[in-house]
């Protein structure tokens, strides 16, 4: 009977499971259940705040629900784009958690068709200058970023690091990833047609991230070398074959729906296609191709093992789809079956080892009042002074010499920020990246290869920029929240963009504490505010909780990213002073 | 002039080297496991990961068999442009000598760097002038240019040396600062640094354009 | 002074993208009939009390979390 | 079939800075006396004929210009 509390889940819900299931849940199913059921994939704390945010706008194409929201570019052209947080695993393992972020936010941009263009980063990390632990982590998650980015080619054209302690024992390693598709093309996840096939491909699927979600990004982070196990491992290229293969996949028309495999692996892909699809479907866990043969049926389930996504395809086309995986060298099974039973059927051989109701999986995960309540006294210490002196030069020296105001070189040069011809401003030179959209005026076409006619006229480009700051949120969470959204639209406004859309990763403490409640929904009720002034829609995003260390809880730290659109590349503003004798203004309300 | 630029699984700078080549000719994209190079007059081994960079750069793709063709097509005097892993792929094949070792950083780096013109007469650089200065960015892990001093002797004799980092730009620890080599007959030509991305003002620098428009000079054969 | 071999793998059942890539090349070469193939790390050094090894492994030279090592 | 173990090595005389960072990394953990570290490759499978092995080395396995290797 402790089984369910092992797996994360309260006496109440496991009640509440078996009530829905009109029996006892067996080992495949209570995992299944634990998995969706789950802070990150349940949304349990914060999906009633989330619906305050507003989602209309004039240039919205996709709102929330979808892997990844997207805009209007004009042209014909979307931009998709969404922000995921991999603290926990980062804290773990700092190269490959981050690496896996960076994996994990591409697959979310290519399940809708789009083609990733850009990477952003934003990290939180203890003071480096005094912490080698926060060190290490800085070095490492920085390389696995890069790794991850440099090889399946797609630039890294921005970020921001802080560091303060807060962070010391839980850091934060954010990754938003930006991409292109012909508005027509997008395609959704929900699974369609009775008696269409699942087909499984990507990588091998092993014991790496078993239970990811439920230990690692739903709980406070402790010591327990136990929790290690989860560490899931990242292959770019693989990836990079994957992403090639599924956009000509869908180039090709040969799919009915997309859909990538991240936390809770097959579990949640699966359930959330036909939940969507408001259909069933019967898996049959012994095709799925595996990295070491004596898997049980509930650790294939839910293996977070990395780069791999689950289509659907009308059995007609299934010959073509293999094909195409094969050219790309990347391995394809068909595992499963559309039904019209809206169950989640598990098979092991003959058996029947999980059949579970897909709405209570997706849709019926019991959700929870917060009980916001405001500190009576400061939740934090006062940070160090950086120096106790009127001496104005002294000063200037300290500000210089301080991590949160250094020079970036060292990290972004860890980055290619210019694969893909695209980039106008790299970092260092604007406050925000911009990127050269393809211009049909000029011959330029997204999916096509065409050389460009080479004509001298307007370029259309978007410019993209990702921020946040914990230690103004945490002392006032309504304002400090709203700041994020303003300091991103003025980057975008730096360099001449207006904002287009917003995506968001809101990284809290445990939000069944009444202070990180409150610091939670006063933060969520300053970002719809300063969005609705905008009248930007939010797209998309993701939620963080449970962000805390033995010494407490990280600051609370959303971090908003925006993408917005500038009518001509070339006007693009830039940071350093130009040319000599130009007039230097300073511009305010 | 028709370029060919080869994709391996892996490859990441494929379509900037084929939009660099469409400034200055046509181009066409070659693919790996196919044993044509679809009459093409130049081709190009662009940058990237082929194979992931496992075992070791360049090692795995330098067997596909697309490079059968470029091997037989640059033994008769065709023009290939080996970018970055392009370069690495070359060197494994044996087409160019030495090899490329991890930067003595041991990190990944991109930068934007200044490249002097050895050799004006190749191919690939005719259109440049000797002492020229080209700014184009290199981004790589793995380019430290190596050879035992005899070949690295030989090659500056030869005038094989084609391109070096600029004073104070060599930030991998390449062998006497090579940047870029080229064979005996100057037909084959290999560089870490990224020559396609440096095509466009708008994106940065517009000096990498020179080697492209250097091979769109030479007669067809 | 003596002269230690650490040999570094991936974890039995974690990924090993490299092996699988070497696996692949081999046939694509003429080389049949090999399988199970895995690429890791060799370290050796001298070292003046190899007492120590052991947790000069745990500490730097591998990742305990993904990689098993020997010393020989 | 046999398990085979091949072990590659960066040549000696050439720059080996994986080596000298850990070289430098182990003194600053607290380990002393450690010296001449250099990193290589481990390359282990499974061959039908083991006679092959030399000629995998020189085709794939290494790079002869910058690489030693020993079969084991
Ligand atoms: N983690 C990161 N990843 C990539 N680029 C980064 C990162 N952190 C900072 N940068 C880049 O370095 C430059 C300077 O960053 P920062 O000091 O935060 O500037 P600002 O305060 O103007 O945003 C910017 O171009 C930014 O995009």
């Amino acid at each position: 009977m402790s089984k369910h509390r092992e797996l994360g889940l309260t006496d109440f819900e496991y009640d509440l499971i078996v009530e829905k299931m009109g029996r006892e849940p067996n080992e495949v199913e209570l995992a299944v259940f634990s998995l969706m059921w789950s802070e990150h994939c349940g949304y349990k704390h914060s999906r009633p705040l989330l619906k305050t945010l507003p989602t209309e706008g004039p240039r919205l194409v996709m709102g929330p629900g979808e892997n990844a929201g997207a805009v209007d570019v004009g042209n014909g052209l979307s931009c998709a784009f969404k922000v995921e947080s991999h603290n926990h695993p980062s804290a773990v393992e700092p190269f490959q958690g981050a690496a896996t972020g960076v994996g994990g936010i591409l697959r979310d941009i290519f399940a809708i068709g789009a083609r990733p263009i850009a990477i952003l980063d934003s990290l939180r990390f203890g003071e480096v200058g005094e912490s080698a632990r926060s060190r290490y982590l800085l070095e490492h998650a920085v390389a696995g970023i890069g790794h991850y980015g440099n090889s399946i080619g797609i630039a890294t054209v921005g970020g921001e690091i802080y560091f303060e302690g807060p962070y010391e024992q839980n850091c934060l390693v954010n990754a938003m990833a930006v991409g292109l598709i012909e508005t027509d093309e997008l395609i959704k996840s929900a699974a369609a047609g009775v008696g269409n096939v699942v087909v499984l491909f990507g990588a091998r699927t092993g014991r790496d991230g078993i239970g990811g979600a439920s230990v690692l990004a739903s709980a406070e982070l402790d010591a327990d070398m136990e929790k290690r196990p989860t560490v899931q491992i990242g292959d770019p290229f693989e990836e990079k074959k994957l992403l090639e293969c599924s956009l000509e996949l869908l180039d090709r028309k040969l799919l009915v729906a997309l859909q990538d495999l991240g936390a809770a692996g097959l579990t949640s892909s699966s359930a959330e296609m036909a939940a969507k699809g408001e259909v069933g479907l019967d898996l049959h866990v012994r095709r799925v191709p595996l990295r070491e043969q004596d898997m049980e049926a509930f650790e294939i389930m839910i293996s977070e093992s990395q780069e791999r996504m689950l289509c659907v395809v009308e059995p007609e086309r299934v010959q073509a789809v293999l094909a195409v995986c094969a050219k790309w060298e990347v391995n394809a099974t068909a595992i499963g079956e559309v039904t019209d039973t809206r169950r989640l059927r598990v098979f092991d051989g003959e058996e029947l080892v999980g059949d579970l109701p897909v709405e209570a999986l997706v849709d019926e995960c019991p959700t929870y009042e917060l009980e916001p309540a405001e500190p009576a006294t400061p939740l934090y210490p006062v940070p160090p002074k950086l120096i106790d002196t009127d001496d104005a030069g002294e000063i200037l020296l300290a500000l210089l010499g301080s991590a949160n105001l250094a020079s970036r070189k060292g990290v972004f040069e860890q980055y290619d920020a210019l694969v893909g011809s695209r980039t106008v401003r790299r970092p260092e030179q604007a406050d925000a990246a911009v990127l050269m959209l393809p211009d049909p005026a000029n011959g330029e076409r997204l999916t096509a290869l065409a050389p460009p006619k080479g004509e001298d006229g307007p370029k259309p480009a978007i410019a993209v920029s990702i921020d946040g700051n914990g230690r103004r949120v945490a002392a006032d969470p309504y304002r400090g929240a709203v700041e994020a959204v303003l300091e991103c639209s003025a980057n975008l406004a730096c360099v001449g963009a207006e904002p287009l859309g917003l995506t968001n990763c809101l990284n809290f403490g445990n939000p069944e504490k009444p202070h990180i409640a409150w610091q939670f929904s006063r933060a969520i009720a300053g970002l719809g505010d300063a969005c609705r002034a905008f009248g930007i829609p939010v797209v998309g995003g993701n939620v963080s909780l449970y962000n805390e260390g033995a010494e407490g809880p990280i600051y609370p730290t959303p971090v908003v990213g925006l993408v917005g659109e500038l009518p001509d590349a070339r006007m693009s503003g830039r940071l350093g002073f130009e040319s000599a004798g130009d007039v230097i203004a300073i511009v305010s309300a | 002039m028709k370029f060919g630029v080869v994709r391996f699984p892996g490859t990441c700078d494929d379509v900037d080297a084929f939009l660099a080549a469409s400034r200055v000719g046509e181009a066409e994209i070659l693919w790996h496991a196919d044993h044509d190079l679809k009459g093409v007059d130049a081709v190009i081994i662009p940058g990237g990961f082929s194979y992931g960079d496992h075992l070791r750069v360049g090692a795995v793709a330098r067997f596909s068999p697309v490079m059968r063709e470029v091997e037989l097509f640059a033994r008769n005097g065709g023009l290939v442009l080996g970018i970055c892993n392009g370069f690495q792929v070359l060197c494994e094949a044996g087409l160019l000598s030495g090899a490329l070792l991890p930067n003595t950083s041991l990190r990944f780096t991109c930068r934007q760097v200044d490249l002097e013109v050895v050799n004006a007469s190749t191919s690939w650089t005719n259109a440049c002038e000797v002492g020229e200065v080209l700014s184009v960015p290199a981004k790589h892990t793995t380019g430290r240019y190596y050879a035992p001093d005899p070949v690295l002797d030989e090659l500056e004799a030869n005038g094989q040396i084609v391109l070096k980092y600029a004073a104070g730009h060599n930030f991998n620890g390449s062998a006497r600062d090579i940047a870029g080599v080229s064979n005996k007959a100057g037909n084959v030509v290999g560089l870490m640094p990224h020559p396609e991305h440096a095509v466009d003002v708008l994106t940065g620098s517009a000096d990498g354009l020179k080697l492209f428009a250097s091979a769109a000079a030479v007669p067809a054969a | 002074m003596s002269r230690v071999r650490v040999l570094i793998r991936p974890k039995a059942g974690i990924l090993d993208p490299q092996g699988q890539t070497v696996e692949r090349a081999l046939p694509a070469l003429g080389f049949e009939g090999v399988s199970n193939v895995h690429v890791g790390r060799l370290v050796e050094l001298d070292v003046e009390d190899p007492a120590q090894v052991p947790a000069m492994c745990e500490k730097l030279l591998a990742n305990p979390l993904i990689e098993d090592y020997e010393i020989q």
